[in-house]
Parts: C-alpha cells; structure tokens; sequence
C-alpha cells in the first residue's frame, strides 16, 4: 500500500520474533504434556491388549511396541526425534498416526469453531456496540442479562436442549450425527472445510446438507461465548465513545452510523480482536463436550477418546497442536492488529 | 481514587445507592445470598436424607412429599440439590481461594519485578490460559484420582494463569504510579511496597474477577463431574444429578433435570451478574 | 434418512419459511430407493481397525470383520420366543462346507465350498486357508491364545490335504477346537493379496490389514474412517450363507446415547444395540420402534473380591457382603430388571443343571449377614472401597450408591471409586481392586470355558485373584473330559464350589436389546455382542 | 453594533446523577460577534467548558439545560442542536488535538468525513477542497499530510488539522476548548496565531475556553471571567487585566505568574547561605539512555548548593522530569556521576536506595499530587509514612503532634488529615505531598512541576509554601517546571535543557534579562501575557 516503509522486511522480522519467543513455550508445552500423559494412571498397554484370553505376554509385548518399557528419558528423546521428522505417534484407538488422525479431523472442529466465532461476532458485536451506545439503560441490562444468561447454561445443558428441541421435537435440524448426511457422497476434500469444498465442487446439495448439520453445534458453542465477547466489546466501545476523537466527529456533525461504525467500532475492534483470539483457541480445545453431544468427528472429542483410554500419542499430539495454533492465531491476530492499527506497525 | 471509591460504596449508606445503580446486580446479591442461606441451613430444612434410597419410590413426579420428586434410587431430588448447593458452593469458593492466593502471589511477585522473569511467566501463563483448560482439568482429575478435593485441585490449578494475568498487569499498571514511586521516595521496602501499598489496591479488582470466576468454577466443576470426574457417587452434585437426570429426560422425568439445572444456572448467573455489576461500579469509564 | 425426511423436510420449509431451513435443506428424493437398501447402523463405538487380530482393535471391529471376513465356521441359531440368538450347540461351515471329525476327535477335515471367491473374484484355495491359519497361530495377535485355547499353537497341525480341503490335527481332542474356527479372531485371508503386501518385518502383512482387507466375506469394506463410520457394500459373489438384503451397510459412531435412541425413534438410523437401559424404557413406552430384546446368555455382570488381600480373603466376609446386598434393589435400580437375574435361586443344596452362567442361591438375609461378619471377626464393620470402570457408569452407579448403604447396615464403610478404563483396567490386571464390579462375556459358551476363563489362572480375567487347587484341578479335566455325564458331574462341583467359596457375587445376564426400525427384521444375538449384517432385511 | 452571531441568555445547566442534583451553570449570557474572539476564563469546574459543549449540543447524557436560551444567528437551538449546524454552523477545536483525532483513519479521510457529512462533494470538488484546506492552515506538506495516520503527525501539525477541520465547513462561529493544552509554548504560539489569522480573515465568531489568563489577554477582543458557573466580570482585555473590579478577577490577575511578578513570602528567618566550596549535590556528566538507544539525559552536569533553589526547565521530552528521577535516585543512570554531600550515591542501584542513609536526605514533591497519594491512605498516614520507614520516629503522643505541627505548616488543618485523596482538593493534595516530602527534614527536596496541575491561584499559594519553607528550613530545592515564570520567581539559578541537553544555565535573572542561547530567547517570546501594550 504505502510505498515510503518497507513492508515485508519488517512484517517477516515480526513473524520470526514472534514464532521465535514461542519455541521455548512450545517446549514446555511438550515437556509438561510428555510427563503429564505418563504419570497418568492406566498402563494403556493393558487396556489395549484386553480381549479375554490375553495374558500377561501379549501385554509386555505392546508394551514393548509402544516403546513404554524404555526409561522415561530415552522415551522423550526418541519422542522429541520423532516430532522433528513430523511423526506424531500412532493412535491406538483409531490405529492410524496421529498425525493422519489430526489431518483428518482438524478441518472439522476449524470448521465448527470458525462457524461459531462467526456466529458469536455476529450477536456480539451489534449487542456489544449498541448496549455501550446506550450503555445505563434497561436495554443495556438486558443485554447483560442476556449475556449472563448464555454464559451460564453449560454447554453439555444447552447441546443436549438444542437437539432435544430442533431435532426430536420440531424436526428442523438435521440428525446430530457429524458434519454432512451421511447417504451423500463427501465432496472431494481440498481444504477440508466442507463448505468451502462443496462450494468448489459446485455441489450445493452438499453444501445445504453441511451447513445445515454446522447449525446446531456452532450455536451450541456460539452461546457460550457470546458474554465474554460482548462484555469485551461493550468495554472497549465505551472506551473509545470516551476518547476525544468522538466527541471531535460529534462536534464536526459526522452522521451517527458513520461515528458508530466507522470511528467507534473500528477502533474497539482491537481489542476485541485479542479477545477474539483467547476465545478462539480456547473454543478449539475446550468445546469437547460440544463435539461429543452431536458426534462431530473433530480434533477435541478425539483428545477425549484418547484421554480416557489412556492413548498417550493423540493427546500430547492434540496439544501440541493446540498450542502451535494458538501461537498461530496469535501471529495472525498480531498481524490483523498490524492492518487495523496503523500504530502498531510502526514500532 | 476508584478503589476507596469502591470500598466506600458498601458502606451502610451506599446501599440503597447500589441498588439503584446495578438493580440487576443488587438483585443477583439478593439471589446468591438466599443460596447461601439455604446451603448452609441445607441440614435443618431438608426433608429427607439426601442419601438414602427407597427404589420402591423411584421416579416419583413432584407432588407434596417429594416437592422435587424423586430420582431412579428414590432419593428426594429437594434434599439432593440443597445438600448439592452446600459441596458446590464449597468447591467453588475453595478452588477460587486457592488459585487466588497463588495466583495474586505469584503474579504481584512478576508484575512488581518486570524483567525476563516477568517476561517468561507471562508468556508462559499467555500460552497456559489458551490451553485446553476443560481437557487439562480432565487429565489432572485422571491424574489426581477422582475425589472432592482433587476436582477443586484441578479446578484451581485451571485457574491459577488467570489470576496471575491479572495480578501481573494490575500490579505492573501501578508498578510506576506516582503512590508506589513515593513509596519508594519514602524509604519503603519492595516488599512493603507490594504487600501493603499495591495489594491493597489491586483486591478490588481481584475480589470481582473472582465473584465471575466462582460462577465458572461451578461451571467447570459440573461439566467435570457431568463427564463423570471427580465427585463420587453417591454425594449430591448439579452437574452430576443434571447429568444423570439428562437420562431421564426423554422418558419425561424432567423434574431432575430441570431442578438442579436450574438451580445450577441461577447460581452461575447470580454469580455472573454480581460480578459485572461490582466491575461496573469499579470502572471509572461507565461513570460520570 | 432421504427417503421418509424429504416429507417432513418439505413440510417444514412451507411452514417455516427459508430461514432455518435454508441450513437443512434436502439432499433429493434420488436416493429414496438406494436407502431402502441401505442399512445404518449407529453406535457408541468404533472401529478401530479391520483386522480384528490386532491388539486393541475394538468389539465393533469384531463386529464389522465378521461382515467382511469369512471364517471357516459358523454358529447357527435358534429361536427364543419372537427373537432369534446364536446357537452354540450348532456349529455349521461358512467357508467350509463340511467338516470331518476322525473317530479319535483328533483330527478335523475341512472341505471348501466350491464356489468361494475372494473380493477380488479369484477363488478360495486351500492354500490360502493354511497361510490364515498359519497367521492366527504365528502371527503376534489376540488370535494366538484364543487359538491355544483350542488346542492349536502351531502351524504344523494344519495341513493342505488337496486343492480344497484342509487337515487340522490336534494333541488331544479339545471340544473347543471347532467352535475356535468360529471365532471373530479366526478371518480367513487371501493370500495372494496379502503377501504382496508382507514385508520382512511383517510377514503376516497386519500393518497393511489394518486399513485394507484381503477378504471374501458377504461385504466389502467401501470407505473406513476409524472413529467416524466405516461404509460396506455387499459382496454379490458370496455364497457362505444367503445373499444378504442389503446393497450397503453404513456403520456410524454416534457417542452420545440419548442421541442414537432419537436417530432410531426418528426413523433416520436403523438399527442400533447400544443403548442405555433408560432410553430403551422410553422408547419402548412410546412403541415407535421394535425392541428385540434378548438375554446375553454368555455374558454375567458380577461383584468380584480380591480373594487374596484382607478381609475379603476371608470367606466369611465374602459370604456375609453375599447376603448383604439389596439384589432387587440392584437389579431394578441399575438395569431397570432388563436381564436375567442371577441370584434368588434354591438349588437345595447341588447345581440344578451343569450351565454357567446360571442363578445361584443368594438372596439378602442382613440379620444373618451380620452374624457372619461377627464370625469373620469384623463385628464392627470394616471400611473397603467399591470401584467401577467410567465406562460402566450408567449401571455401576446406581449399584454402588445401593451397595454403600446396604453394606453401611452392617457397619461396613463403603468409599466408591470411579475410575477411567484404562486405569480401571491396570488395577484390574495388577489386583489392586478390592471390590468392583465388571461385566464379562465368554464367546465359547461351555460351563468349563467360562471356570477356566473367569476362575484359574493368574491372569486379569481371574476377577477375583482366586486361587482355588480344586476348580484348577475340576477344569484341567473337564476341558478334555470325553464322557458326557463326568464333565456334567465336574460342572456342577465347579458351580458348587463357587457358591461354598463366593469369590465373586453374580449379579444378572443384561439383556441385549436391539433397537431397529419396525420394518427391520432377522436380528439374531452373536456371542460377540455386535450387529450381524448378513440376516438382517426390511419387510 | 451589528447583530450577535450567538447570543446566550441565562443558561442553566445541571448535572443528575442518583438523584443529586447539582447545577453547573447559574444563568451564564454572553454574546459573540463576528470577526470577534471572546474568551472565557476560569478555574477549572468554572462551567466554562460546560458553556462551550452547551453551545454545541454536546453536553454529557447526564446533564440537562434547565433553563435559558441560546441563539445562534437568531435562531432558537438550546438543547437541539442540529446535527447540520455542528461542524457547518458551529465547529469547536479541542485540546489535545492528537487525541482528537481518530488514530486509525488518515487524515485525509478524516477530513473527507467531515466535509461529506456537509453536502454532496465530488472527487475533484474533495480535491480541491482539502488542498485548500491545508493551504490555509499554513501545512505546506500537504499530500504527506493528508496520508499520514495522526501518530505520524507533530502535535503542532495535529492542532493544525483540527483547526483545517474545524473550518472545513466555513462555520460562523468557532468554539476553541483550551486549544494549546498538550502542546509545547512554541507550538501552542503559532496555533492561536494561526486560529486569530482564520477568524479575522473568514469573519467568523470565535470563544476561546482558557485558563490562561495571558493567553485570554493577547488573543481576545473580549474577555469573561467566569467563576461557580457565573460571569463575574467581562470586558476588554486591557480594562479587565489592568484594572479589575471584582475581587475575584483582581485575585487572578495577581496570581498569574508574569515577567515581573514576586513572590511574597515573609522575611527570611534563615537567611540564605552563601556559597560554600562543597555542594550538596554534583552531578557530573550524567546519561541516561532507554533501551531504544534514545538519550533522554546526555551529558548532564550542574550543581545545587547548601540552601540553593536550582531551575530546571524544558520542554516535554526535554529530559528534566528524568532527570529530577535519577537524582532521586528512583532510576539508574548509565553514565556519570552523582555526589551528595561528596558521597556518591550513584553507585547504589536504585531498588536498594531505600535502605540508604541519603533517602532520608533526598525527598521528591511530585507532579500529580493527588496521583502521588496511596488512595488508601488518609492524610495523615501518608504523611507519617516516610517517619515510620526511615525514622527517628518520637513516640505516641510526640509523633502526632509531629505530623500535626508539620501538616500545619504547610497549611492542612488538623481534620484534614483524616481524608482520603478523593476527598481532597488539588491543592490540598499538594499540600500532603509536600508535608509528606518535609517531615523527615531532608536537605534536597527535588520538586517535579508540583504546580502544573493546579489552578492559578492554588499555584500562587503553593509557591508562596515552597518559598516560605525553603527559608524556614534551610533546605535546597531542584525546581522542574516548564513554566519560566514560575521558575524565575522561585529560583536563584536556573539550566534550560533541550533534548535532553542543558542549552543554557546560569543566575536567573541574567538569563530573563539577557537569554544567551536563541532557544532561551524565543521560548521567553512565546509565552502569552498581558503586559501592557502587548495585546492582539
């Protein structure tokens, strides 16, 4: 855009910084997850190894295949080995790699998680906007009390009410069995997202069939986060409505949509942005219940699956990967903040 | 200014003015001070042993013995959820406790300090608060083993990065004022400084962040327990009687769901609207 | 789900108006014909692998392998009442057509079906039956000691005895040899196709198995997303049995419960077996959906004690805590009396029959409980604690609260331990359990099978760590007991023993409750406990 | 005469919140005339910027015009002010013009906004205008300008878009809210030049809202003294500052710091010392560098003698607060050295200076008193504070008759020691501050613009304390400010710093008579005042 500053060298010198101070946190990430996936009780060895007639031979013997009789230093090192040439491990609930599990499911709960943060910006945002506006008044208490409301129905609560009510009830919403009727063929997987696949492949049907199935869980996770959102957006708005500038734009006359939009939201958006971030990752990982009670085949309910039958790989895979996206949403939140504060990218 | 400010509006007089100003908020008080009351006197008014079945009786509807029905062992669903609002007020004020105190320590500690110190932790605790907390609650409980105590571990140990976030930037907000360089001016120790001139300060902030926090934690407690961690059969729990009514629900026995829910979901909103109404009155932007 | 949805679909988008269900829309009426010939099957499960070999694979991988993989036998059924169950008694040939038992039971002849071809349309030879069971027995998998328990361990006792026709030979005549060939364990493999995919590290080609098949079975596998659903598309040259009603059968996991019950009452899945017993309660109350409900004969939820550690090493204890609990209570609480119970009987002193599982004489008599804990010398009581796997949750709670207050009457202390699977079931293996419940399910349903299974041995499946010389010494012969009328004598003392000694309490057989649309029908109970595609129809 | 271009007649404003009631305003009138500047002066809370947001119809949701009339070109627009008017009709300029502007749009967009919100502009008539615009605001930069974001921008160039903004619509009438705050005297100079030039060339009315008695003086063609919400006094400049009838305008007049004000304080009971060969405090090349390689401090050195009142003065950013911080020994300085009483002190790191005999000597006066004060801490405990921590502290009974006695002295009584910051005015905070500073008798007192947040007369009044106290005690004071008058009154030698280096220095009264450097001199030019003669 602007020809006088030198745009990549410093935008690539931020990216390297900032992946840069992440390494140490990603080894403790992994550090911490390593220890914590081994001092869990339940030697997976036997679980695994549990049909009726396996003895204590079959159990070494897994063991043995998945390295666990090693000492806990060579196990790290060979872990950390493993993760420098991309291998995850192996799942032994789904009895593929880690990472193919992750490939095949990520696009999944980034699909719904992304669905619902558009869902929540799109109730937060307005409600927060307008209840800053007239922020005092009843409407504002509502608001809140709207807000409070969402946040206070657990999400395993609100779920199971949502298909109680659209599925078993009305019939509105589709089976809440996973991301696309199940008798319809999968468009051919490009980025993963369904919606943005069928789109692709001109297949509308399929399209109206995932986004129909994205409804329900994506309000389900939507709701929960509607009052850290909006409180957060409320905030700011009634920050920036104090700056001087605004009352500079009301004393020029600027028409009231262009003073709420363009001068009041556009400059509370930043820190609503940093908000949006937390919320983001957090709904990736946190929102296991979600995925569970409408059986989406996302990353979370698989770091549950794992969780409970004690298969180390996918959840030290799952959080890592958490941790490597959140790092990731950051530097692009970083970089977002970047184009939306001309500010921030001077210093 | 506003934090004298806040203390000085619950004094006697500035009742009614609080009322006033958060009627939501006062309303909210109202609420969780009835909640309180009812926990605490949960042994003297409730009218059955929350513990004791009677499987001939099960799945009895509300009707005048049984005021909230009964659930599948029989079990009087009122004397349940009072005896459940006793653990889980418990354990959310004792896992808030105990992830304030560390947390408020650790995070005054980095925020006074600055430095790489500071730095680290706060990377650190940056990365920690967009963990999966719910995931990491779960495996700590999986670790711990499943028992009252460590559920409020777990659920403190989720909420530990959250406090020291906000100790650190209260603290490091202030660190530079004018009161604590006048501090120093006056001879104070850093110690001091931190214990008697910033503490102070920041326990408003804090106080409110954990009146919303104990509403997440019961939050958190009962979707644990709904997934079946930490709390033991038979001992009374929201979430784990919301979770085992959840069952019933399609057969039409919404009476266990639909009473520890709901008390479930007054108590969290009480919690979160007591909270937003005291940071309202705190922050000095919504004033005049 | 098309074909009835499109109905309601339509009526809703003139009711509703586009806005919510511009989301849901239809995907056409084109596929109503193809859903009548397609299965969906729902459930809590997975499958986690195609070779039911592997270690860890899952019981819905049993499941699916038994639709895709042929075995040489097969159990028959029979009927019970309107519902149909295995029938252990009537072993017939799958991939064999016949089987020849020498005069000394020492050595089987197995004589292929002429016409069997793999997926890949080239015919089944003898050849490849020695390598599948060369594999079961050399290959590192569960198939090995399954194997051993039928008296075959090593690749020498089979032989290639013509193009089509196979010889196995056995040490000794085992009556479990056949049902073995049976078993979900025992898939027979295309070689050739294999092979090819056998490395030096893999000679027995299971990385590769794992995620393909190299089968001949009545359905191929179409698509496999382990975790998510796994599509099977019938097999038209199959001849192991009668050609299947359905084109395609859609495996799907479905976590939640309450929701698979909502698919089946709404008609969009066909049929599912695990439900909980609550939402079978409601659905039955509501009739919209057919309920085949049928007892699991080889199956037993118990109490168990670790017979080895203190108090419970104490028979008097065993005995007293026999009597101390509410088995109504328990039976009605937990599973809402949907099973066979497994107490209450009066035998008058011997064994009725020779079966097992089969009710046993306890009933709750708390004043005489609490005289024999004063004999055992806890007239006080003493504190214990119960534990359950997550897994087991929806019975074992109800069971535990009942149990902590019945023991509490005679003063026994009762903390309950809920503990994840995998934790559950390491303390399991390592006898750190006092006092648990569990649920076992023996695939070979012969009395001795099950002592030999559940009461020998140091191994996990010795629940209650019991070490008793003479059920050792009652199975070690009954196992290869020839005269009929000694190896009933022997089951019974086994039974006997049992009742005197009580290392475990039984508790009930649940039942096994298909759920399936109205018009679905030829569900029968596999010992594996999964659905069988291969009968099921729509009428 | 020709008709007003606004009139306003017995404006009542009031403030209501939680039932109380407080009025702002108590009947305000006033007129303004095209070609005219009238400005408003007071204290704060004077209602003079209630009166000007009145104007515009931008007053707060809480407070309500209960009574009056405003007319602006006779037209009737008390409490509605139509959203045309604003900007076209009248367009205010606000103080802190960065702040004013919105930091995530450039300015050309911004300017853009306005003229737009005003009328159908196509892109060649939008052109023009802006090129114009920046024209006569004097930018000469213009498309540097019109594309940068306001944090680009010089706060002389942000004032200078303001005011572009504020005429962009050719209003009648100009509202100018302390329109230099924030900006430094040189700039603040050409603004006010730039805003007189535009109102008499447009024709345009304009109120300047100040507190700034000199600036009122030499840029206004009339001036009303406003106090509680009142005008106690109007007229032209020259009547009112030269001869002012009400009590109230004479107090303020007297107060303002000018080029020949003194102060009065009492005779000298402690005269002051002569110069003795050791100083008490020696600074000797001292540097201060911050961890962008920006040198706040560099390569400064002076002394301050026993008894001595040294100067500092400087610009924002010119590195004197800095420096009253490392002589405090509340940072640590990168080079050079620091000597009290011979002693250097600044070997000792700066988080264990507390535990150091100097602390007790070296007490700080801060510049945001109230700022300054625990605010969970009465008078009095903040006062005592520094006894308790560095001592001697006289038991019972002594130590409060010390506090008292100290708090007396510099004019607290004694229930004043028992308020909360928030209960106490700006001055009185001071007034702790300062008592705080004293109690524990320290030789060097470093006072960083203790006056710069106060009004005028709550100014004069502390400077008179610091003065009378300083030859009570015999203590030496570093004195920051930004305000040379100030300085001059109060001080026997002052440095000038630019940039973090000292520019000039010496005997005040030698550098105001004769400034040596051209910095000096044309800082001592801008400064508004109304000495006679100077007017318009």
């Amino acid at each position: 855009m602007s020809t006088e500053k030198p745009l990549f060298p410093p935008l690539l010198r931020r990216i390297g910084l900032r992946l840069g101070a992440a390494l140490p946190a990603l080894f403790c990430v992994i550090l911490f997850t390593f220890i914590m996936m081994r001092v869990l009780p339940g030697d997976p060895a036997v679980y695994f190894a549990s049909g009726p007639n396996a003895g204590q031979a079959e159990i070494q013997e897994l063991r043995h295949r998945m390295g666990l009789d090693a000492p806990m230093l060579v196990q790290f090192l060979h872990y950390l080995e493993n993760l420098a040439t991309g291998d995850l491990g192996r799942s032994l609930t789904t009895g593929q790699s880690v990472a193919q599990d992750m490939h095949d499911r990520l696009p999944a709960s980034l699909e719904l998680t992304l669905t619902a943060l558009a869902f929540s910006l799109l109730i937060s945002l307005p409600l927060g906007l307008t209840s800053a506006w007239w922020s005092g008044s009843i409407y504002d208490q509502c608001v809140r009390a709207f807000c409070s409301a969402c946040f206070c129905i657990p999400p395993f609560v609100s779920g199971i009410l949502l298909v109680y009510v659209f599925y078993y009830w009305l019939g509105v919403a589709p089976d809440p069995t996973g991301r696309i009727n199940i008798f319809l063929p999968q468009p051919p997987r490009v980025s993963g997202l369904l919606l943005i696949d069928s789109a692709l492949a001109g297949d509308w049907t399929a399209w109206h069939e995932a986004a129909g199935q994205l409804v329900l869980p994506a309000l389900t996770m939507a709701l929960f986060v509607i009052a850290p959102l909006t409180r957060m957006t409320r905030a700011a708005v009634i920050s920036v409505l104090g700056a001087d500038y605004i009352r500079t734009a009301r004393a020029m006359g600027l028409p009231t949509w262009r003073i709420m939009i363009v001068y009041t939201l556009r400059n509370a958006l930043m820190p609503v942005l940093t908000t949006v971030g937390i919320v983001f990752s957090t709904m990736m990982g946190a929102n296991v219940l979600v995925e569970k009670i409408f059986s989406w085949p996302g990353v979370a309910s698989y770091a549950l699956d794992a969780l409970v039958s004690s298969d180390y790989a996918p959840v030290q895979g799952f959080i890592l990967l958490m941790a490597c996206l959140f790092i990731l949403v950051n530097l692009v939140i970083d970089l977002l903040l970047g184009v939306l504060d001309p500010r921030v990218s001077v210093e | 200014m506003t934090m004298t400010d806040f203390m000085t509006r619950f004094r006697r007089p500035d009742i009614g003015r609080f009322v006033r100003r958060q009627p939501v908020a006062a309303l909210a008080f109202a609420g969780l001070s009835a909640i309180v009351l009812l926990a605490l006197l949960a042994p003297l008014i409730s009218p059955y042993d929350p513990l004791a079945s009677d499987v001939p009786h099960a799945l009895l509807p509300p009707d005048r013995l049984h005021w909230f029905g009964t659930d599948e062992l029989g079990r009087d669903v009122f004397s349940r959820i009072l005896a459940a609002a006793r653990l889980d007020l418990s354990i959310a004020v004792s896992a808030v406790a105990i992830s304030l105190v560390a947390g408020v320590t650790v995070g005054c500690f980095c925020g006074y300090q600055g430095g790489w110190l500071d730095r680290v932790t706060g990377r650190i605790v940056d990365v920690l608060t967009a963990f999966p907390l719910f995931v990491m609650a779960m495996a700590l409980v999986a670790v711990l083993g499943n028992s009252i105590a460590n559920l409020i571990y777990a659920t403190a140990i989720i909420n530990f990065p959250f406090y020291i976030r906000i100790a650190r930037s209260e603290v490091a907000a202030r660190r530079n004022l004018g009161w604590v360089e006048a501090a120093h001016v006056s001879g104070t120790s850093p110690t001091r400084v931190v214990l008697m001139f910033l503490l102070p300060n920041i326990l408003p902030t804090i106080v409110v962040q954990a009146s919303l926090n104990l509403g997440w934690a019961i939050l958190n407690a009962a979707g644990l327990s709904f997934l079946g961690l930490g709390i033991p059969v038979p001992t009374p729990e929201w979430g784990v009687m919301v979770a085992n009514g959840a069952h019933f629900m399609s057969s039409g026995r919404w009476w266990l769901v639909v009473f520890p829910g709901g008390m479930l979901m007054v108590t969290i909103l009480c919690f979160n609207l007591l909270g937003d109404g005291l940071r309202d009155l705190l922050d000095p932007r919504t004033r005049s | 789900m098309a074909g009835y949805a499109v109905s309601r679909r339509t009526f809703l988008s003139t009711t509703l108006g586009g806005g919510i269900s511009l989301g849901f829309a239809s995907p056409g009426a084109a596929l109503a014909q193809s859903r009548r010939e397609t299965l969906r099957h729902v459930t809590g499960g997975a499958v986690n692998t195609l070779d039911p070999t592997m270690l860890g694979s899952t019981r819905e991988s049993f499941g699916l392998s038994m639709s895709v993989y042929d075995r040489l036998m097969t159990f028959g059924s029979r009927s019970i009442g309107d519902f149909s169950t295995f029938d252990p008694q009537a072993l017939k040939g799958e991939l064999a057509e016949s089987c020849d038992v020498s005069p000394d039971q020492r050595t089987l002849t197995l004589h292929l079906r002429d016409n069997a071809v793999w997926h890949d349309g080239t015919p089944v030879t003898a050849e490849d039956i020695k390598w599948s069971l060369d594999r079961c027995v050399s290959a590192n998998s569960l198939a090995r000691p399954q194997f051993s328990s039928g008296s075959m361990s090593s690749a020498e006792q089979f032989r290639v005895a013509g193009e089509r026709t196979l010889e196995i030979s056995l040490p000794k005549p085992d009556r479990l040899a056949m049902a073995n060939l049976a078993m979900p364990y025992a898939i027979m493999v295309n070689s050739r196709l294999a092979r090819q995919h056998a490395t030096s590290d893999d000679p027995w080609a299971q990385q590769w198995l794992q995620h393909n098949t190299a089968a001949g079975g009545a359905y191929r596998v179409g698509a496999f997303r382990p975790g998510v659903n796994v599509t099977l598309d019938r097999h038209e040259d199959w001849h192991g049995g009668n050609r299947p009603f359905f084109e395609r059968i859609i495996s799907q996991t479905v976590p939640e419960a309450t929701t698979r019950a909502g698919l089946i009452e709404r008609g969009d899945a066909d049929i599912v077996i695990d439900l909980e017993a609550y939402d079978i309660m409601a659905l039955s109350r509501r009739g919209k959906v057919r309920i085949d409900s049928i007892v699991q004969s080889n199956c037993f939820t118990h109490l168990a004690f670790n017979t080895q550690s203190a108090p419970f090493d104490n028979v008097l204890v065993r005995r007293a805590i026999a009597l101390a609990i509410p088995y109504q209570d328990l039976f009605a609480a937990s599973i809402f009396g949907r099973g066979r119970p497994l107490y209450g009987a009066d035998w008058s002193g011997h064994a009725p029959a020779p079966d097992f599982p089969q009710p046993l004489p306890f009933a709750q008599n708390i004043r005489k409980a609490r005289e024999l804990l004063a004999q055992a010398g806890h007239p006080d009581g003493f504190q214990t604690t119960f534990s359950y796997a997550t897994s087991q949750t929806t019975t074992a709670e109800p069971m535990a609260a009942l149990i902590q207050e019945a023991l509490g009457h005679i003063g026994i202390t009762v903390r309950i331990d809920k503990l994840p699977d995998a934790q559950f079931n390491t303390m399991q293996a390592r006898r750190q359990l006092d006092f648990y419940t569990d649920t076992a399910a023996g695939w070979i349903e012969h009395a001795y099978y099950f002592f030999y299974l559940y009461f020998t041995r140091d191994q996990r499946w010795n629940f209650s760590n019991w070490n008793s010389p003479r059920m050792v010494q009652l199975v070690e012969k009954a196992r290869f007991e020839t005269d009929e009328a000694a190896y009933v004598a022997e089951c019974q003392a086994m039974l006997e023993l049992l009742v005197d000694q009580v290392p475990l309490i039984l508790l009930w057989q649940p039942n096994m409750d298909a759920v399936t649309v109205p018009d679905l029908t030829g569900f029968i109970y596999q010992y594996y406990r999964q659905v069988d595609f291969r009968t099921l129809a729509r009428s | 005469m020709t008709k007003p271009l606004l009139s306003i007649r017995d404006l009542r404003v009031s403030f209501v919140s939680d039932r109380t009631h407080k009025d702002v305003l108590h009947g305000v009138s006033l007129s303004v005339e095209r070609g005219k500047v009238l400005a408003l002066v007071g204290e704060s809370g004077s209602g003079k910027s209630v009166t000007g947001l009145t104007t515009m119809g931008l007053l707060p949701r809480q407070a309500t015009v209960t009574g009056g009339s405003i007319r602006f070109r006779g037209e009737e627009i008390t409490g509605h002010v139509p959203r045309s008017l604003r900007g076209a009709g009248i367009a205010m300029v606000f103080q802190n013009p960065r702040a004013a502007l919105n930091p995530t749009r450039r300015i050309r967009d911004q300017l853009s906004d306005v003229i737009r919100a005003h009328g159908k502009v196509d892109r060649a008539g939008l052109q023009a205008r802006l090129t114009e615009l920046m024209h006569q605001v004097s930018i000469t930069d213009a498309t540097r300008c019109l594309n940068a974001y306001p944090h680009q921008l010089s706060g002389g160039l942000c004032q200078r878009i303001v005011i572009a903004m504020a005429v962009a619509c050719s209003p009648d009438l100009i509202i100018a809210d302390e329109p230099t705050t924030g900006l430094d005297v040189l700039t603040q100079k050409a603004a006010m030049d730039l805003l007189l030039r535009l109102t008499r060339e447009r024709d345009m009315g304009m109120i300047l809202v100040t507190h700034d008695l000199g600036m009122a003086a030499q840029y206004s063609d009339d001036v009303a003294v406003m106090r509680h919400g009142k005008i106690v006094e109007r007229g032209t400049p020259e009547a009112l500052f030269r001869s002012p009838r009400n009590d109230y305008t004479r107090q303020l007049v007297a107060a303002c710091p000018t080029a020949t004000s003194l102060l009065e304080a009492p005779e000298a009971t402690v005269a002051r010392q002569a110069a003795e060969p050791v100083p008490l405090l020696e600074v000797r090349s001292m540097v201060k560098e911050y961890q962008n390689g920006f040198r706040a401090v560099d390569d400064v050195s002076f002394v301050i003698r026993p008894g001595e009142c040294l100067g500092l003065i400087g610009e924002s950013g010119s590195g004197k607060s800095t420096i009253s911080r490392l002589v405090s020994r509340l940072v640590d300085p990168e080079g050079g050295e620091i000597l009290f009483n011979g002693t250097p002190i600044s070997t000792i790191p700066a988080e264990a200076f507390y535990r150091a005999s100097q602390r007790r000597q070296i007490q700080f006066v801060f510049q945001d008193a109230a700022g300054s004060l625990n605010p969970r801490y009465t008078a009095y405990r903040s006062i005592v504070d520094p006894l308790l921590r560095m001592g001697p502290v006289p038991d019972g009974e002594a130590l409060r008759a010390l506090v008292v006695r100290t708090a007396c002295s510099v004019g607290l009584s004694e229930e004043m020691l028992e308020r909360y910051p928030h209960q106490m005015s700006g001055g009185q905070c001071a007034r702790v501050g300062i008592a705080r500073a004293i109690i524990v008798s320290p030789d060097l007192l470093i006072l960083d613009e203790p006056t710069a947040a106060l009004d005028v007369l709550v100014q004069a009044e502390v400077l008179a304390l610091l003065e009378r106290l300083r030859r009570e005690r015999g203590m030496s004071y570093l004195f920051v400010s930004h305000d040379l008058h100030v300085v001059r009154m109060l001080c026997d030698r002052a440095i000038i710093l630019r940039r973090g280096r000292i520019v000039e220095a010496g005997r005040c009264d030698d550098i105001f008579r004769a400034p040596q450097s051209d910095y000096t001199a044309s800082l001592l030019e801008a400064i508004p005042h109304f000495s006679p003669g100077a007017s318009v």
